[in-house]
């Protein structure tokens, strides 16, 4: 059973989207059902992994190092199930614009299958344990994802997959550079028995490899220039899975790495390097959404931001701090602060979607008085504001309380100030729109009307976001199943 | 010694048609250096045991590339499109050279493992092939390898989007016109049976020696692009169902193998008695789809009408 | 998983409030809305009176919440619940046409419903979302009349409201971080270990219960409410800030205990001297809250906690009782005055002490925190009282009704009545439970003399005043002293000059400047060359760091 | 007599700087992915060249593998980035990023 529950969320989107093209009239129906399958199996892989612990499988019944193994942790499946949750609801979303209306069309044959391999690329990163499969599944999840932003077929959005192309091939050479590497050196790639090896200057530097690699495929500033016209260019379902579920992969690859491979390898320099980097860009791409004047921009920008919280992580809980008793709910705080993300990011961009197709465009003043309209969509995009601003009782706030402590308890002041900075210039950032759509004068003369039943989409994700802060407990505990080092206790009694 | 100093030459051709490959004033110069630098490549892993390699990087990274690359000059010329000329950059000179001292250094620095080769040898009976690259590429590590299969169709589809609106249900690529007697016309007749047998002789082949999927279906996609390009052969319309399932074909034959093996309690695994059959089921299957894929890449999305 | 350990009462006291809330937003209820307020405080009550102590736990809720039911807490939530029950049916009869009576409803739910939970909080994650929610909620009771007086108390408390949450969520922070625990009593236990923390949170429970300098918007504020919010605001709300400090005060607060005393005192007299210079009676009652709290601020820096909670309990009690009494007050005719303003002066001279009254037990059951100089200042501060709430009354009888038979509706004088006769009558019971003395202590002679004298004082000090009636100089509601009170002025009117956003723009001075260099900076990280090359650099300088 | 392995393996991180130099050097994005390709086909020889450290037991046929699985989508993305480079090439007439030429992106 163990062996289905673990291979069934790659498989099925991988059968789905080859199954999508040979049968593209059937392609919607074939992914909704998939997304809904998988979030299920994950589910109860995710009650299987408290249960029991980590459930690993090796492949082919080949253990490591010949073989690749599948591990899920409460790491691994809690990623899982929260992608598997964004996804199901996005391919949903997706349908009115995508579904084949008798004859087939390109854009509707091409993004079935893209969004399945997405998926499917997405859930091995999660689950993978060896080095070069990490490799491969980020390919295909990084091709899809650039096929995607392509999409749309203008001038703009090639430009824009372009550019995304030439950072995601760099990214990738390094962190393949790294993984051969390591293999060279300690001839496996299996990051389980490679954490078990002495480490030596080989594996310096292909950790120091892959990190960057890593870094520059989760847009760490200053690598993050091509995402906002990637993301904001894309049709909103894209977007969606652009935006709230693709950076998320290198980044589990990379807690993989400093947190399961080589906790005790991590220089201060690297940990500075990491955090710094991400407090820079709380800061510069909040910064930077508050001077935008497109909504889609806004959020692409807010994207920016949000990813920078994730690498806080690296000095918090990271390196020596690795045993001291506040790196758990800093280790634990980056994952919430993901799925916060992934959640709320996923609801205002398909939220945007909407308000476009009912405008005709996404610049702010065009959202003047829509809460009138579409108030559900609206009350959707409000819910995900505050779980991105960490107000209380939702999930932002959960992660950013449990960063702050961590950021007090280990004496790091510089990083709270950062949190602080960033949860308030998030709140002037979501203000305009926020302010235009519930403001009392003037509406859009002439909206296209939008089934409320899509305007419900959004709104699910968004309170997701929400009582994932009213109830942490259960997730906070669940992360914990697996995690190196987990003997240091939490901040939880 | 001699072999020490064969070596030396062939690094020293790397190097060179490397430096001229990027360096090279002409796109096209720089392309054709490419393909030659390709070659050397190809020797290089003589050099090192490594035929199954030198045969993909032959087949793919020289050939399939280069052929990528000159179609892509062709386009940019055709359409006029120019870029500002390299300006020299020391400190990014400096930069990468670091980085290849870096690499060097480890190079020199790695500590006296051995590889797998124990294990795999153990394992190799009963895998399913004699050749172990083969039964890495298909047992050991069928995951990289299927999600490797997909990699291209998602390539492909993705390829595709790039159509026009208009020209979607028409045939891949520009209409060829070519002279029915010229003499891309008349290899374009007399190659194809040749590359065919070549090729299906590498895909039979790879499961004892080297060769294999990859290879053999590189093959044939050339053989399939040629006869393509000497009018013989007109690449179907994308909405085809055929084409369709030939290029799902192989993964999804994969998959179901895979799957079967979940069932029997391991993703993906072979059963011993069973192996040597499946292995070469999966090879013919992924053939087919490579081979498609990879001339479909080639040939690039539609662009006419239907 | 259990979802709760333990009884389910305290979490319907606390849930039930949220859903008839959010029931009044049903469309075919929202005219009637007002209807759920009585209804809401109910469960809390049952809870506060007939439940036996103990604890439950939601383990999946939030970071784990813990609600305990212990002494001080009970007092204070059976406090809350009788001032919100008694407010809630005064509303009734007080909105004759209300305006939004839906929005009034729901966030009066939502703020009780925050002010049970402080009571109950015995992990710091709950204790925070239940102050961050009366504080928050309450923005909209003040406001509620819409009037620009309302809006700019409004915006005063907010601005305050939010400062003191950023006090509290870092003084809570660092508190976390130092005991290494959620639990409220292991923080308390270490914040002797971090002053730094603990100046948070008395600076922010202080705000919140009108600690002097934090206090300003309480006398803006209380008054603008209307009155049964006023009387919630007053009597209830300010408590979460006495809680506050009850459950976090550690054994040794160290400055902070001279600290409290110094602090409270100030607020004591400035009060009353800032209250006596009001124009508008609620405004006087809030001033007398201010200085009643500065009360229980020095009982608390005293150390005497459960002492302290008696004192805020019938102080809750009795000011709720004022406030109400103003509503009815501006009810009553000519004719029912006597009555009336008989009835509306027993809470009054409850506060200041007189003898027998409730008010008289409570003050001699926090005499004993003090001695020498601070003894005489305690009791000297019932003059100060006396003084404040005649001046209350005298405020409230001039606004009464102009007809002449005119008689306050039962739905205004019964709950009033009711809190009145609960303020003078609950000490009797409680006193022997919440400090070292008895009632019958409180019949001796000697202490009959103390709770009489200072009103004596007052009457001799109020002869004068009645007699030549001189111009007593005005202060404008929200200023204490006359620097300050310059201060806080200018404050505000650049708080009323503040333009409401509208446009998609914010008027912030360079912020086109500050675009364009931004936009500048990011066109600058845009090239590849640049990032490629500070991609190579850091894997460099990452490699080097690794290998050393 | 110095091994294959280690000759290849340097020859190996020399091709990755000079690969990774067109790579970041050239605003002609053809000229970048072909450079591209030097710099992955260095990162194979280096994987490569480590195979064959002991010679004397035979080559690691693990690398090779993954080697040909690198190839291959090595070539997949450099097919998707053509693709991409023909129908930039075709809507604006550059075959560079706007932003590497000087031109407000």
């Amino acid at each position: 059973m163990t062996t289905l529950l673990l291979s069934l969320p790659v498989a099925l989107p991988l059968l789905a989207a080859l199954l999508a093209v040979a049968a593209s009239r059937q392609a919607a129906g074939l992914a909704m059902a998939t997304g809904f399958l998988v979030l299920g199996l994950s589910v109860w892989l995710a009650f299987e992994v408290a249960a029991a612990g980590p459930i690993t499988i090796a492949l082919g019944g080949w253990e490591a190092p010949l073989g690749i193994v599948l591990r899920a942790d409460g790491l691994g499946a809690g990623f899982l199930v929260v992608s598997a949750m964004v996804m199901a609801v996005v391919l949903v979303a997706a349908q009115p614009s995508f579904e084949d209306q008798g004859q087939e069309s390109r854009a509707g044959f091409a993004f079935w299958p893209l969004a399945l391999l997405l998926f499917a690329g997405l859930n091995t990163a999660f689950l993978s344990r060896d080095l070069f499969n990490l490799f491969v599944a980020l390919e295909l999840l990084t091709l899809s994802a650039i096929a995607l932003v392509a999409i749309e077929g203008k001038a703009g959005s090639v430009t824009a997959a372009l550019r995304y192309m030439v950072f995601a091939l760099l990214g990738s050479v390094l962190f393949l550079l790294g993984a051969a590497l390591a293999y060279a050196a300690h001839a496996t790639l299996d990051i389980g028995l490679l954490a078990q090896v002495e480490l030596g200057w080989p594996m310096a530097a292909a950790l120091a490899l892959m990190t960057m690699g890593l870094a520059i495929k989760t847009a760490l500033f200053p690598f993050h220039a091509w995402l906002p016209p990637a993301h904001a260019g894309a049709p909103a379902p894209a977007s969606a899975m652009l935006s709230a579920l693709v950076p998320k992969a290198s980044f589990v690859i990379l807690l993989r790495l400093w947190f399961d491979l080589a906790p005790e390898l991590a220089s201060p320099l690297l940990l500075a390097v990491l955090g710094g980097l991400g407090a820079v860009a709380v800061i510069h791409g909040s910064l930077l959404a508050i001077g935008q004047d497109r909504l889609k921009l806004i959020i692409a920008y807010s994207t920016v931001a949000q990813l920078g919280y994730l690498f806080l992580v690296f000095p918090l809980a990271g390196g020596a701090g690795g045993a001291q008793p506040w790196s758990a709910g800093a280790w634990t705080a980056a994952s919430f602060h993901a799925f916060a993300h992934m959640l709320a990011k996923a609801a205002m961009f398909l939220a945007a979607g909407l308000f476009l197709r009912a405008v005709g465009h996404d610049r702010l003043e065009g959202l003047r008085g829509l809460a009138r309209a579409m108030p559900i969509a609206c009350f959707a995009f409000g819910l995900s504001a505050i779980s991105l601003m960490g107000l209380p009782l939702s999930g932002g706030f959960t992660a950013k309380y449990l960063l702050l402590t961590s950021a007090f308890a280990s004496g790091q002041w510089g990083w709270g100030l950062v949190l602080v900075a960033g949860g308030l210039l998030a709140a002037i950032y979501l203000f305009r729109p926020l302010n235009l759509m519930f403001s009392k004068e003037g509406a859009a003369a002439s909206l296209t009307p939008v089934p409320r039943w899509e305007q419900v989409l959004p709104l699910l994700l968004a309170l997701a976001a929400v009582l994932l802060g009213l109830f942490s407990a259960g997730p906070f505990a669940f992360l914990q199943i697996g995690r190196p080092g987990a003997a240091a206790e939490g901040l939880l009694p | 010694m001699i072999g020490t100093a064969l070596d030396l030459v062939v690094v020293a051709l790397l190097v060179a048609a490397a430096l001229a490959a990027v360096g090279a004033r002409g796109l096209f110069a720089g392309v054709v250096f490419f393909v030659g630098y390709g070659v050397f490549v190809a020797i290089a892993w003589l050099r090192l045991d490594a035929i199954d390699v030198a045969l993909a990087e032959a087949a793919i990274g020289a050939g399939l590339t280069g052929v990528l690359l000159l179609g892509a000059v062709g386009h940019l010329t055709r359409a006029g499109a120019g870029a500002p000329p390299r300006r020299p950059a020391i400190p990014l000179a400096l930069a990468c050279a670091g980085i290849s001292v870096m690499l060097g250094w480890a190079v020199l620095s790695l500590p006296d493992a051995p590889g797998l080769q124990a294990p795999v040898a153990a394992a190799l009976p009963g895998s399913g092939s004699t050749n172990p690259v083969t039964s890495v590429l298909l047992n050991f590590r069928a995951f990289d390898t299927l999600l490797e299969s997909i990699v291209l169709l998602a390539v492909l589809v993705g390829v595709w989007a790039l159509a026009p609106d208009a020209a979607w249900g028409g045939r891949p690529g520009l209409v060829q016109r070519v002279r029915p007697d010229g003499v891309l016309a008349g290899f374009g007749r007399l190659l194809p049976p040749l590359g065919l047998l070549v090729g299906v002789y590498l895909v039979w082949a790879g499961t004892k020696q080297p060769g294999g999927a990859f290879q053999g279906g590189t093959v044939l996609a050339a053989v399939w692009l040629l006869a393509s390009m000497a009018g013989v052969a007109r690449a179907p319309r994308v909405t085809s169902l055929i084409l369709r399932a030939a290029l799902v074909a192989g993964p999804v034959l994969f998959l179901a193998v895979g799957m079967a093996g979940a069932l029997g309690g391991s993703f993906l695994g072979l059963r011993p008695d069973w192996a040597a059959a499946l292995v070469l089921t999966i090879e013919v299957g992924l053939t087919l789809s490579i081979a498609s894929a990879l001339a479909l890449l080639v040939l690039g999305p539609p662009e006419r009408p239907a | 998983m259990n979802l709760v350990i333990g009884p389910l009462l305290p979490f319907v006291a606390l849930a039930w409030p949220l859903l008839l809330g959010l029931g009044a937003a049903w469309p075919a209820w929202r005219e009637r809305a007002l209807w759920v307020l009585p209804a809401a405080p109910l469960p809390a009550l049952l809870l506060a009176i007939a439940w036996p102590e103990g604890s439950t736990t939601a383990p999946a809720l939030l970071l784990g919440t813990v609600l305990v039911l212990n002494a001080p807490g009970r007092l204070l939530l059976g406090m809350v619940a009788v001032i919100w029950l008694a407010a809630g049916i005064f509303a009734l009869g007080y909105f004759r046409a209300p305006r939004k009576p839906a929005v009034f409803a729901g966030f009066w739910c939502l703020t009780l419903s925050g002010n049970l939970g402080v009571m109950l909080a015995a992990d710091v994650a709950t204790f925070y979302v239940a102050f961050a929610a009366v504080s928050f909620a309450a923005y909209w009771l003040v406001v509620h009349d819409g009037s620009a007086r309302a809006l700019m108390a409004g915006r005063v408390y907010l601005v305050l409201a939010l400062l003191g949450e950023a006090l509290l969520l870092v003084g809570l922070l660092l508190g976390v971080a130092a005991a290494d625990s959620l639990s409220i009593a292991a923080v308390a236990a270490s914040l002797s270990e971090a002053p730094l923390a603990l100046t948070c949170l008395i600076l922010g429970f202080g705000l919140k219960a009108g600690m002097v300098p934090l206090h300003m918007w309480l006398p803006l504020a209380h008054p603008a409410a209307p009155t049964p919010a006023s009387a919630a605001l007053s009597g209830a709300i300010v408590k979460a800030g006495i809680i506050g400090l009850i459950r976090f005060l550690p054994e040794d607060a160290g400055l902070w205990t001279t600290g409290l005393i110094l602090l409270g005192l100030v607020g004591a007299y400035g009060g009353v001297v800032a209250g006596l210079l009001q124009r508008n009676a609620k405004a006087v009652l809030a001033y007398s809250t201010v200085s009643q709290m500065g009360l229980v601020l020095a009982v608390l820096g005293a150390g005497l906690t459960t002492e302290a909670a008696l004192y805020a309990a019938h102080h809750g009690f009795a000011k709720a009782a004022l406030f109400l009494g103003v509503g009815v007050l501006a009810a009553t005719g000519r004719r029912a005055l006597p009555w009336v303003l008989a009835l509306a002066a027993l809470p009054a001279l409850s506060i200041a002490g007189a003898p027998l009254l409730g008010g008289a037990l409570v003050k001699a059951a926090i005499k004993p925190g003090f001695a020498g100089w601070l003894e005489w200042a305690v009791a000297l501060s019932a003059t100060g009282t006396a003084l404040l709430l005649a001046r209350a009354l005298w405020l409230a009888v001039r606004g009464r009704a102009d007809a002449a038979d005119a008689r306050p509706a039962p739905l205004l004088w019964a709950p009033w009545a009711g809190l009145i006769l609960v303020a003078l009558a609950l000490p009797w019971f409680l006193l022997a439970s919440f400090s070292t003395l008895t009632p019958g202590y409180v019949l001796g002679l000697a202490s009959l003399w103390d709770a009489t004298w200072p009103l004596l004082l007052a009457a001799l000090l109020a002869a004068p005043f009645l007699r030549l009636r001189p111009r007593v100089p005005a202060l404008p509601e929200g200023d204490l002293v006359v620097p300050l009170g310059a201060a806080a002025s200018a404050a505000m009117h650049t708080l009323r000059r503040l333009p409401e956003p509208t446009g998609p723009h914010l008027a912030l001075p360079g912020a086109t400047r500050g675009k364009a260099v931004l936009a500048a900076l990011e066109a600058a990280l845009l090239p590849w060359r640049r990032g490629g090359l500070l991609a190579a650099a850091l894997v460099l300088a990452l490699a080097w760091s690794l290998a050393g | 007599m110095i091994p294959s392995a280690t000759l290849f393996g340097l020859a190996g991180a020399a091709l990755v700087g000079i690969g990774l130099y067109g790579f970041l050097a050239h605003a002609h994005l053809l000229r970048r992915l072909l450079s591209f390709n030097v710099l992955g086909s260095g990162v194979f020889l280096m994987f490569g060249a480590a195979a064959w450290r002991s010679p004397w037991i035979g080559a690691d046929a693990v690398p090779h593998a993954l080697i040909i699985t690198g190839i291959v989508v090595k070539l997949a993305g450099s097919a998707l980035a053509i693709a991409l480079l023909v129908q930039l090439a075709r809507a604006t007439r550059r075959a560079a990023l706007p932003e590497d030429e000087g031109r407000p992106p």
